[in-house]
C-alpha cells in the first residue's frame, strides 16, 4: 500500500471474487423467485453489520446535507472567533478542549466538542461542515473517477485488439506515477494555471482541481476491472445474440454488458469511496488541500497535530470522524460483497 | 522467457518514456514562469532570474531542453552551457538541485537509503505479519481468535498513517520514552542504532499495513481452501499441516506476492506522508519539500526514479508470478 | 440388489445438516445404502440432490464446524460418524478414495502430476520418493497415459481433460483402495472420452476388486455399469434397487423423468428431450410432504397426502423384485401401470 | 465479520477512556509581561576591544555541542550568507571585517567591533571613504595569511551569481549600476575590480562611496565581507567546500543532513575578540523539526544534554513547558527583531479615518492566540521592534481591554462612511489561512467586510511589491538589517523609494514631510540622536496617516541543554555560540 494511498489493489483483487449475477442466481442455494438485486438487498438487510454502517453514513451524510439547518439551530457558526475561550497560549480553556454544554462562557454559545485551539471556533460545527467537504470531494471524484475507469475499461474489454492494448498500456503508464508526488506536484501547477494577475485561486476552483486531479489518478483499477468482467461477458450468448440481431457496439457495451456490471461496480465504487477520504485526509496532512475559512476534516487532522499534547481532543475528533466513515465505507463494502456474492468468502 | 523478458522492458523503457515526456511537460512549462517560481521567496533580481533561464535552458524550445535533459542521463552534459559557472554533470546527470548545487543523482543516492530501510523494513514486518494473521484467521474462521484479528484488522486498515505515527510517537516516544525517536543510522555506522531508529515507522507501517495484508491473506485463504484441490489433498489422506502448508498456502500466495511487489515497487519511490510523519529525509520527503520550493529538477529526478520502480516492479512481479505459478506462460502473456 | 452379508460400505439412515447465511441446509435425510467390493452403486440425482454431500460425509470430507452428521457409515465395519480426523484421515486415500468431477481444480494446479502422485502414495506408504515414483509411473501406465516417464514431470494444466481425469483415478488407486468414489468423474470431459473413462473404471474396478459408488446424474451412464442404483432427490432417497430392476421397471416419477429426459437409449434420437419441469428444491425451504410433489405431475394434490406425509421407502410389493425400495404416495399398481401405458410405450413424446 | 462490531466498539470505548483521563480542565496560566528593555549599543570606531575576547567564568575546554535544525542551513557560502540561523552560526567558520560582540549579561551593551579589521571603520569624511586595517596573525585553515586581497576577493564575489542570496546593500552603495545592464558583475568576468573598493596594501582596504554612507560597519559584519582565497574558489559548491578563516573548520557535510564543525587549528585567539574555541566539536543536526527539537531538549538525554534547539517550541508544547519549573530554567524567551503588519493599502484606502477604525477594530487578542499565542508573540503598537535603538514605546489606538480593540471608536470612525469590500492579501500557508480567517471575522465586528485572497508563497513578496497592486490590506513582516531606525522606518515608510517592482512599503505610503525628515535623519552622523527622531517620526506616522495595523512582535521561546555554558538569545534570536562550552 502506498503509504497512505488508497488501498485499491487489494481491493480490487477483492473485487474480482464477486461472481457474475447469473452464476449468483444459480447458486443452489438461491431462494426461487428473486431478481439477483432483490436478492442482494435482502441479504444486505439481514445483514447487521450493513444496518448499522447505513446508519452511520446516513448520519454524515445527513450533517453534511443540513449543514446549514444544523447552525441554525446550534447558534454559531464555524468560524466565529473566540479568543476568550482560550488562554494565552492560544489553548482551549476549561476541559476536553473546551466542551461546553452551557451558554455561560465568553461566547455565549454551547461547544458541545469544545473549540479550536488558536482560534477558539467551535469544533462540532467545523465538523459539520467538514463533513459536507470531504463528502463532496469524495463523492464527486470517486464518481468521476469510476465513471472514466467504466468507460475505458469497457471500451478496451469489448473492443480488444489494439484498442485494448493501446488503453491497457495507458491504464499502466497511468499507474506508473507515484501518485502522493504527482497530486502535490500537480495541484499547484494546475493552480497556477488557475490564478488571476495577483495568483489568487477561489475556493472552487481549488476543490475543482482536487477533484480533477483525484479523478485523473484514480480510475485505473476500476478500468482493469470492467476491462476482465467486459472480456468474459463478451462472448456470452445474449451478447452474441444482440450483435446477431444487428445491434451496433454502443448499445452491446452500454446497455447489454455494463448493466451486468453492476455489482462489480458498486463494490468499487463502495472501496474507492473511503478511499479517496484518505488521501484527501493525507494531502491535506502535507498542506495541500482545501483551505481555511472551508472547514476540512483532513486539515483539522494537520492542525490538529500542532496542538497534539495540550489539545489531544482536538485531534481526536477529527480522527475518529475519518476513521468512523472510512471504517464504516468498508464494513459497508465487506457485506455489500457479501451480499453480491454470498458464496465469497466471509 | 527471455523473448518474454525483452518484451516486457520493452512496454516498460516505452512507460517510462512517456512518464518522463510527461513530468518534464508538466513541471517545465505547466507553471507560467518556471524561472521566478523556483527563484525563491525573495524577489527575483533580474540576474538571478537569468542564471535559472541559462541553468535550465528555459530560453530553448522546450524539445530541446528534454533532448539535452534525457542526453545528460545516459551520457552526461555540462549545465549552464557556456555560462562561466558551468557545471559539469557527469552520467547519468538527472540535472542539479537548484538549492545546493549538487547532482540529482546525488541527492536521490543519500535519501534512497532512508527510504528503503523505511520500506524495506517496514514491508518485511507488515508482510510476515500480517500474511501470517490473515493466514491463521482464515484457518480459525469463526473463532474468538479470527474476530478479534478481523476487527482490529479492519480498525487499523481504516486508519492513516499521519494519524497512528503521531499518536505512536505522542505515547511511546515523547510521553514514555518506551521506543526511541524515528531517526536515520546508516547500517554500516551501527545495525542497532539503524535498528532502533527505524522502529517507530516499521510499527506504523506494519500495524496499518498488516492490517491489510491480514484482510487481504485472510479473504484468499479462505478462498483456497475451498478450492476442490484442497479437498483433494483432504481425500488423500493428507494431515492437517502438509494441507494448510503444502497446498492452501502454496496457492494462496500468489496474489499476495504480487501486491506486496507492487506495493514495495510504490514505495521505493518515496513514502511521502511516512517519512513527514517522523521527519525522516527519505526521497519522498525531499521530493516534498522540493516541490515546495520549486526545485524542478529535484522534482523531476525523483518522480522518475518512482515510476521506474513502479514499472521495475511490475516486471518482477510478472518473473514471480511465472516462478510461483506454472501455469502462466511468460511467452505469451504480455502484461497482468 | 446385492444380498451379501457384509456389505464393504455400509450407510445406515444419514443426515447431513450444515448452516449457511440464508439457514439450515438439510442436505441428507435418512439415506441407507450399502456396496459390496467388486460392486459398483449408480447413485443418480439432478444437483442438489444431496449426492455429492453423500458421497463427501462417507469420505468425511465436509466441514466438520458448520456440519451435522447423523446416522452411521460403517466402512469395513468402522464408524467413520463422529470417527476422529486424525484416525479418519488413515483411512481416506489408503481404504476409500475419491474421484472428482473436474480434474483441472481438482488437481493442485503448482505441483507436477507425479509430485501429486507420489504424495498421494507416502502419505500411506513409508517408501523413499524413489519407489513411489515407481509406483507413480506404474499407475500413469495403466490408467493408460503413454509416456508416463514424461508425463510424470508434468503440470496438470499441459494435460487434456482426459488425461487428467486419467491421472486422477490413477493417483485415487495408487493405494489400492477397497472403495472408490467416482463424484461424476466424465461431466467435466467431452463425450468420446467419457466413455474411454467409464471402461477404464470398469476395468480398473474388475482388476482392484475394489466397491465403486459412481455419482452421476445420468441414468444411461448408470445403466452401462452400476449394478445398483440410488435415486436420490431433495436429499431423500427416491428409488433404490438393482440397475436391472430400476431400468426395467422405475417406480417413481421422478426417476421416469430421468429416463424420459435421457437422449440415446429409447425413441426417436430427432426427439426432443423431456426436461422435468420445475428446478430443483430449495434445501433450505424443503417442501412438506414428498419433496417432489411440486414438480410431480401424477401427485394427488387434493386431498391426497402428497403434499402432506413424507413418503417411506417401500419394497415393492406386487412384483417380485426383492431389494427394489420406492418412496412414493401413488399406489403401486397406478405406478406400474401409469409407467408401462404412458411412459415407456410412448416414450419421449408427451 | 458481523461478529467484528462488538470487538471494534469495546477498542473503541478502551481508546476513549484511555483519552479521557489524559484531559483535565484547563484554567489558563498567568503571562507573565516581559517590559522590552532599550538596548543600548556601542560602535568601536577607536578600536580598543582587542583580542582575546575575555575568558567566560567557569568555562572548560572540550565537549561536543549538537545544534537541532529542522533543515540545514541554506548557505554557508559566506556572500550568499543571510539568514538568521547562518549569520549566528556562520561566524563559527567565517570572520568578516566587522562583528558583533555580544555577553548575553544583563546591562552590558552589545558592541559592533573590528573582527578582521582593527576597529569598525574610519573615515574622515563623515561617511564617504572609509579604511580598515586587518589585524596581525589572521589566517585561513590551510595555514596562509589572510589579506586584504581576500577580503576584496570575497566582496567581489559578492556582486556576482554567488551573492544574489546575501544582503545588497553594499553592493548597491559601491556601483550605481549594480544588478544592471554595465554593472560590476563579479569576478568569475575576470574583472577582479570593485568599484570603490581598493587594496592599497595587504593589510588596508578602503572603500570610497559617492554619497555618505553611515551604515557602512553595520554592513561589512555581514559575512559579504569575509574574506576568500581566490584560487579555491569553487563556485556553486563554495557552499560546501569554503575555506574557514574562524575558530573552527567544517570536518563533515552532508547536504540537508548533518554538518560538523571541528577545531581550526590555524586560527589564533589573540586575533579575535569575538569568539572562543571552547567546544572541540559543533554537530548540526539538520532533520529534526521543532516538535522533535522540543521533546529532544525536554528529554536532554545523552549527548542532547549539551544541544540546543534554534526553533520555536511548538505552540502544543509550550504549556507543557511552561508546566515544569525544571525546563523554564533551560528555556530562552525573548523578543525579536520580527514585527508582523497588516500594511493598508494608502493608494486604495485613501480616508485616513477608515485606516485609524481599522486600527481601532482588529482584534488583537484573537489574532495572538492565532498565531501561537503571547509566548510566542507580543502585541504590538509601533512599527519599530523592542530590540531596535529606535524603539519608542507608544499605543496609538488602545484597546478598551484584552487587545480586543475597540469597536465603538471604529464605528464613532465610520459614522456616515459606506466601506467597501476590502481585499486582505497573504501569503498562501497553513497559519495564514487561518490568520485571514480571524482578521475576517475581527473587522467584521465593524461591519467592515473583508475577502481573503491567498497569493502562492514563494511569489509572495514579488506579487505584493508590485506597485498598483489591487490588494487593500497585505499582510508582511520585517527584521531589521542591522539595529538602526534607518533598516526599519528608512526602509518601511519612505515613499521616495517607491518603484515600479519590488517595493517593501506595502503601505505604499508616500508622504513628503515624511520623506524629508527621513532623509535627514539618515544621513546623520550621530546615530544615537538619529535613533530618537526615528522614535518620534514613528508615533507621528501612526497617529496622523495609519499606515498599517502593527500586528505582533516576534518572540522567541526555546529551550537549552543543561550542559550548555555561556549560552543566550541573541540579537538574531539563536542561541548564541561563539563563546559557549560545555559544562
Amino acid at each position: 500500500m502506498s503509504d497512505f494511498v488508497p488501498r485499491q489493489t487489494d481491493s480490487a483483487t477483492d473485487v474480482l471474487e464477486v461472481a457474475p449475477i447469473e452464476e449468483t442466481a444459480k447458486a443452489p442455494k438461491a431462494i426461487v423467485g428473486k431478481s439477483p438485486g432483490q436478492l442482494a438487498w435482502f441479504r444486505l438487510k439481514q445483514d447487521r453489520t450493513a444496518r448499522s454502517t447505513i446508519w452511520v453514513l446516513g448520519f454524515f451524510v445527513f450533517i453534511a446535507v443540513f449543514a446549514d439547518v444544523i447552525e441554525w439551530i446550534y447558534g454559531i457558526g464555524p468560524t466565529v472567533n473566540s479568543p476568550d475561550l482560550l488562554d494565552t497560549t492560544g489553548q482551549p480553556l476549561g476541559y476536553l478542549g473546551g466542551i461546553d454544554f452551557t451558554t455561560d462562557n465568553p461566547s455565549g454559545h454551547i461547544h458541545i466538542l469544545g473549540v479550536m485551539p488558536a482560534t477558539g471556533w467551535d469544533v462540532f460545527m467545523q465538523f459539520v461542515y467538514g463533513a459536507r467537504t470531504s463528502l463532496i470531494i469524495a463523492l464527486l471524484a470517486t464518481v468521476i473517477s469510476v465513471i472514466i475507469g467504466i468507460f475505458i475499461g469497457t471500451l478496451a474489454g469489448y473492443f480488444g485488439g489494439w484498442i485494448d492494448q493501446a488503453l491497457s498500456w495507458f491504464t499502466d503508464y497511468m499507474l506508473a506515477f507515484p501518485f502522493v508526488l504527482m497530486a502535490i506536484a500537480v495541484i499547484p501547477i494546475l493552480n497556477t494555471r488557475l490564478e488571476d494577475e495577483t495568483g489568487y485561486v477561489t475556493v472552487y476552483e481549488r476543490v475543482a482541481t482536487i477533484i480533477v486531479v483525484f479523478s485523473l489518478f484514480g480510475w485505473m483499477y476500476t478500468a482493469r476491472l470492467v476491462r476482465g468482467q467486459v472480456i468474459s461477458l463478451r462472448e456470452r450468448e445474449y451478447v452474441e445474440a444482440a450483435r446477431a440481431a444487428g445491434a451496433n457496439s454502443w448499445h452491446i457495451m452500454f446497455r447489454q454488458i455494463l448493466p451486468n456490471l453492476w455489482a462489480p461496480i458498486l463494490v468499487t465504487f463502495s472501496l474507492s469511496l473511503p478511499a479517496t477520504v484518505t488521501a484527501e485526509a493525507a494531502l491535506s496532512f502535507l498542506g495541500i488541500g482545501v483551505q481555511q475559512p472551508t472547514p476540512d476534516w483532513g486539515r483539522m487532522i494537520n492542525d490538529s497535530l500542532l496542538y497534539m499534547r495540550s489539545d489531544f481532543m482536538y485531534l481526536v475528533i477529527p480522527g475518529v470522524s475519518i476513521w468512523a466513515l472510512v471504517l464504516s465505507f468498508n464494513l459497508f463494502s465487506d457485506a455489500l460483497r457479501d451480499a453480491l456474492d454470498p458464496k465469497s468468502s466471509r | 522467457m527471455f523473448r518474454f523478458l525483452i518484451k516486457r522492458v520493452l512496454l516498460g523503457v516505452s512507460t517510462l518514456f512517456a512518464i518522463s515526456v510527461t513530468v518534464f511537460a508538466l513541471f517545465f512549462m505547466g507553471p507560467a514562469d518556471p524561472a521566478a517560481s523556483m527563484c525563491g521567496t525573495k524577489q527575483c533580481t533580474p540576474v538571478q532570474h537569468e542564471r535559472i533561464t541559462t541553468f535550465l535552458e528555459l530560453d530553448r524550445p522546450p524539445h530541446e531542453q528534454y533532448a539535452s535533459y534525457m542526453r545528460g542521463i545516459f551520457v552526461g552534459r555540462t549545465i549552464g552551457g557556456d555560462s562561466p559557472d558551468a557545471i559539469e554533470c557527469p552520467a547519468p546527470c538527472l540535472g542539479i538541485n537548484f538549492r545546493t548545487y549538487e547532482q540529482v543523482s546525488t541527492v536521490i543516492g543519500r535519501t534512497m537509503p532512508i527510504t528503503f530501510s523505511i520500506v524495506l523494513g517496514g514491508a518485511v514486518l507488515y508482510v510476515l505479519i500480517g500474511t501470517g494473521l490473515g493466514m491463521l484467521s482464515a484457518i480459525k474462521r469463526g473463532s474468538i481468535f479470527d474476530r478479534i484479528a478481523s476487527g482490529t484488522a479492519l480498525t487499523f486498515a481504516s486508519t492513516q498513517i499521519f494519524f497512528i505515527g503521531s499518536v505512536l510517537l505522542l505515547v511511546f516516544v515523547y510521553q514514555t520514552d518506551l521506543l526511541p525517536l524515528p531517526k536515520y543510522v546508516p547500517f554500516t555506522e551501527s545495525p542497532l542504532g539503524w535498528l532502533g531508529g527505524m522502529i517507530v515507522p516499521w510499527i506504523a507501517l506494519g500495524l496499518i499495513n498488516s492490517a491489510q495484508y491480514a484482510r487481504l491473506s485472510r479473504a484468499q485463504m479462505i478462498e483456497t481452501l475451498s478450492e476442490d484441490f484442497v479437498r483433494t489433498a483432504r481425500a488423500k489422506g493428507l494431515a492437517i499441516a502438509p494441507i494448510y502448508f503444502r497446498h492452501a498456502l502454496r496457492a494462496a500466495v500468489t496474489p499476495i506476492v504480487t501486491i506486496a511487489g507492487l506495493d514495495i515497487g510504490g514505495q521505493l519511490g518515496g513514502v511521502a506522508i511516512t517519512e513527514t510523519t517522523f521527519s525522516l529525509n527519505g526521497m519522498g520527503r525531499t521530493a516534498v519539500r522540493a516541490i515546495d520550493e520549486a526545485n524542478l529538477p529535484v522534482v523531476m529526478g525523483i518522480v522518475l526514479f518512482s515510476a521506474m520502480f513502479l514499472v521495475l516492479s511490475t516486471i518482477i512481479v510478472d518473473i514471480l508470478y511465472s516462478v510461483i505459478d506454472p501455469r502462466v506462460k511468460l511467452g505469451t502473456s504480455g502484461g497482468h | 440388489m446385492s444380498t451379501a452379508n457384509n456389505p464393504y460400505l455400509q450407510v445406515s439412515n444419514l443426515r447431513v445438516k450444515f448452516e449457511t447465511h440464508d439457514g439450515t441446509v438439510k442436505a441428507v435425510d435418512g439415506v441407507t445404502f450399502s456396496v459390496e467390493k467388486g460392486k459398483t452403486l449408480g447413485i443418480v440425482g439432478e444437483s442438489g440432490s444431496g449426492k455429492s454431500v453423500t458421497s463427501l460425509a462417507i469420505m468425511g470430507l465436509h466441514n466438520p464446524k458448520s456440519t451435522l452428521l447423523q446416522g452411521e457409515i460403517l466402512v469395513d465395519g468402522r464408524n467413520v460418524v463422529g470417527m476422529p480426523d486424525d484416525k479418519l484421515r488413515l483411512l481416506r486415500g489408503r481404504d476409500m478414495a475419491m474421484i472428482f468431477q473436474d480434474p483441472l481444480t481438482a488437481l493442485h494446479p503448482f505441483y507436477t502430476i507425479g509430485r501429486q502422485l507420489v504424495e498421494a502414495y507416502r502419505v500411506h506408504h513409508k517408501v523413499t520418493k524413489a519407489v513411489a515414483k515407481k509406483r507413480a509411473i506404474e499407475m500413469l501406465d495403466r490408467v493408460g497415459i503413454p509416456q508416463p516417464q514424461r508425463r510424470f514431470g508434468q503440470y496438470p494444466h499441459e494435460f487434456s481433460g482426459g488425461m487428467r481425469q486419467r491421472a486422477m483415478i490413477a493417483m485415487s488407486l495408487i493405494n489400492d483402495p477397497n472403495l472408490l468414489i467416482a463424484d461424476e468423474p466424465t461431466t467435466a470431459l467431452d463425450v468420446t472420452v467419457q466413455a474411454q473413462i467409464l471402461d477404464l473404471l470398469n476395468d480398473l474396478q474388475r482388476e482392484f476388486h475394489s466397491a465403486v459408488i459412481l455419482i452421476t446424474h445420468d441414468l444411461g451412464v448408470v445403466s452401462q455399469v452400476a449394478d445398483d442404483v440410488l435415486v436420490m432427490y431433495g436429499g431423500r432417497v427416491a428409488e433404490y434397487g438393482t440397475a436391472q430392476q430400476v431400468m426395467k421397471l422405475p417406480q417413481h416419477p421422478y426417476t421416469w423423468g430421468l429416463l424420459a429426459s435421457m437422449p440415446s437409449l429409447r425413441g426417436d434420437p430427432e426427439a426432443d428431450l423431456l426436461p422435468i419441469k420445475g428446478n430443483p428444491p430449495s434445501l433450505l425451504n424443503v417442501p412438506p410432504g414428498c419433496v417432489f410433489h411440486p414438480r410431480c405431475r401424477y401427485a394427488m394434490l387434493k386431498g391426497g397426502p402428497c403434499d402432506r406425509e413424507v413418503p417411506e421407502l417401500l419394497q415393492l410389493r406386487t412384483v417380485d423384485e426383492p431389494g427394489h425400495t420406492v418412496a412414493c404416495h401413488l399406489p403401486e399398481r397406478q405406478r406400474i401401470e401409469t409407467y408401462q401405458e404412458e411412459i415407456s410405450s410412448v416414450g419421449v413424446a408427451q | 465479520m458481523r461478529k467484528t462490531v462488538k470487538a471494534l466498539a469495546l477498542g473503541a470505548i478502551a481508546t476513549s477512556l484511555v483519552l479521557t483521563a489524559a484531559c483535565s480542565a484547563n484554567k489558563g496560566t498567568d503571562q507573565e509581561k516581559d517590559t522590552a528593555k532599550e538596548q543600548n549599543f556601542i560602535v568601536d570606531y577607536k578600536g580598543d576591544v582587542k583580542g582575546p575576547r575575555a575568558e567566560v567564568a567557569g568555562a572548560k575546554t572540550g565537549g561536543t555541542i549538537t545544534i537541532l535544525k529542522a533543515a540545514c542551513f541554506e548557505h554557508l557560502d559566506p556572500q550568499q550568507i543571510y539568514v538568521s540561523d547562518a549569520l549566528s552560526y556562520g561566524p563559527l567558520v567565517h570572520r568578516s571585517l566587522t562583528g558583533y560582540v555580544e555577553t548575553g549579561v544583563e546591562g552590558e551593551p552589545m558592541k559592533l567591533v573590528g573582527d578582521l579589521a582593527t576597529n569598525a571603520g574610519t573615515t574622515t569624511d563623515n561617511g564617504k571613504t572609509w579604511t580598515y586595517t586587518l589585524r596581525d596573525n589572521i589566517k585561513f585553515e590551510d595555514g596562509t595569511a589572510i589579506t586584504s586581497k581576500d577580503v576584496a576577493y570575497g566582496i567581489a564575489r559578492s556582486f556576482g551569481q554567488f551573492g544574489v542570496q546575501g544582503p545588497q546593500f553594499l553592493q548597491a552603495a559601491l556601483d550605481a549600476k549594480f544588478g544592471a545592464e554595465g554593472g560590476y558583475a563579479g569576478p568569475s568576468t575576470g574583472d577582479l575590480k570593485v568599484p570603490g573598493v581598493t587594496t592599497p596594501d595587504d593589510k588596508t582596504i578602503k572603500f570610497e562611496f559617492a554619497t555618505p554612507q553611515v551604515a557602512l560597519p553595520y554592513w561589512l559584519a555581514f559575512p559579504t565581507s569575509t574574506p576568500v582565497p581566490a584560487a579555491k574558489d569553487t563556485k556553486e559548491k563554495y557552499d560546501f567546500e569554503f575555506v574557514s578563516s574562524g575558530p573552527y573548520k567544517r570536518a563533515e557535510l552532508v547536504p540537508d543532513t548533518r554538518i560538523v564543525f571541528e577545531k581550526n587549528p590555524a586560527w589564533d585567539p589573540n586575533s579575535d575578540p569575538i569568539r572562543k574555541q571552547y567546544v572541540d566539536k559543533f554537530v548540526f543536526d539538520c532533520t529534526t523539526d521543532a516538535k522533535t527539537q522540543t521533546d529532544r531538549m525536554s528529554a536532554a538525554n545523552g549527548p542532547d544534554a549539551a544541544a540546543i534547539m534554534t526553533g520555536n517550541v511548538p505552540p502544543d508544547q509550550i504549556p507543557v513547558v511552561k508546566g515544569n519549573a525544571e525546563l523554564m530554567k533551560r528555556v530562552g524567551s525573548a523578543p525579536n527583531q520580527y514585527v508582523y503588519y497588516l500594511n493598508i493599502n494608502t493608494t486604495r484606502v485613501t480616508d485616513v479615518d477608515v485606516r485609524r477604525a481599522l486600527n481601532y477594530a482588529f482584534d488583537r487578542d484573537a489574532y495572538l492566540k492565532a498565531v501561537g499565542g503571547y509566548d510566542i508573540a507580543n502585541p504590538a503598537s509601533t512599527i519599530t521592534s523592542p530590540v531596535n535603538p529606535a524603539y519608542l514605546e507608544f499605543d496609538a489606538y488602545p484597546s478598551k481591554s484584552d487587545n480586543h480593540g475597540d469597536i465603538d471608536k471604529a464605528m464613532k470612525l465610520l459614522e456616515g462612511k459606506t466601506v467597501p469590500t476590502l481585499t486582505l492579501c497573504t501569503a498562501n500557508t497553513a497559519v495564514n489561512q487561518k490568520v485571514a480567517a480571524v482578521l475576517q471575522e475581527s473587522f467584521k465586528r465593524a461591519n467592515i467586510t473583508v475577502t481573503p485572497k491567498f497569493i502562492p508563497s514563494g511569489d509572495y513578496y514579488t506579487t505584493v511589491g508590485r506597485k498598483g497592486i489591487d490588494c487593500d490590506l497585505i499582510t508582511s513582516a520585517w527584521g531589521q538589517d542591522w539595529a538602526d531606525g534607518q533598516s526599519v522606518l528608512g526602509v518601511l515608510m519612505d515613499g521616495a523609494q517607491i518603484k515600479a517592482e519590488g517595493n517593501n512599503n506595502y503601505s505604499y505610503f508616500n508622504d513628503a514631510a515624511v520623506v524629508a525628515k527621513l532623509k535627514e535623519l539618515r544621513e546623520m552622523a550621530d546615530r544615537g540622536a538619529a535613533q530618537k527622531g526615528y522614535g518620534e517620526l514613528e508615533k507621528q506616522i501612526m497617529e496622523q496617516h495609519a499606515p498599517l495595523i502593527p500586528l505582533r512582535y516576534g518572540r522567541t521561546f526555546g529551550i537549552y541543554g543543561p550542559n550548555v555554558g555561556n549560552t543566550f538569545l541573541n540579537q538574531f534570536s539563536q542561541f548564541d555560540l561563539l563563546a559557549a562550552y560545555v559544562k
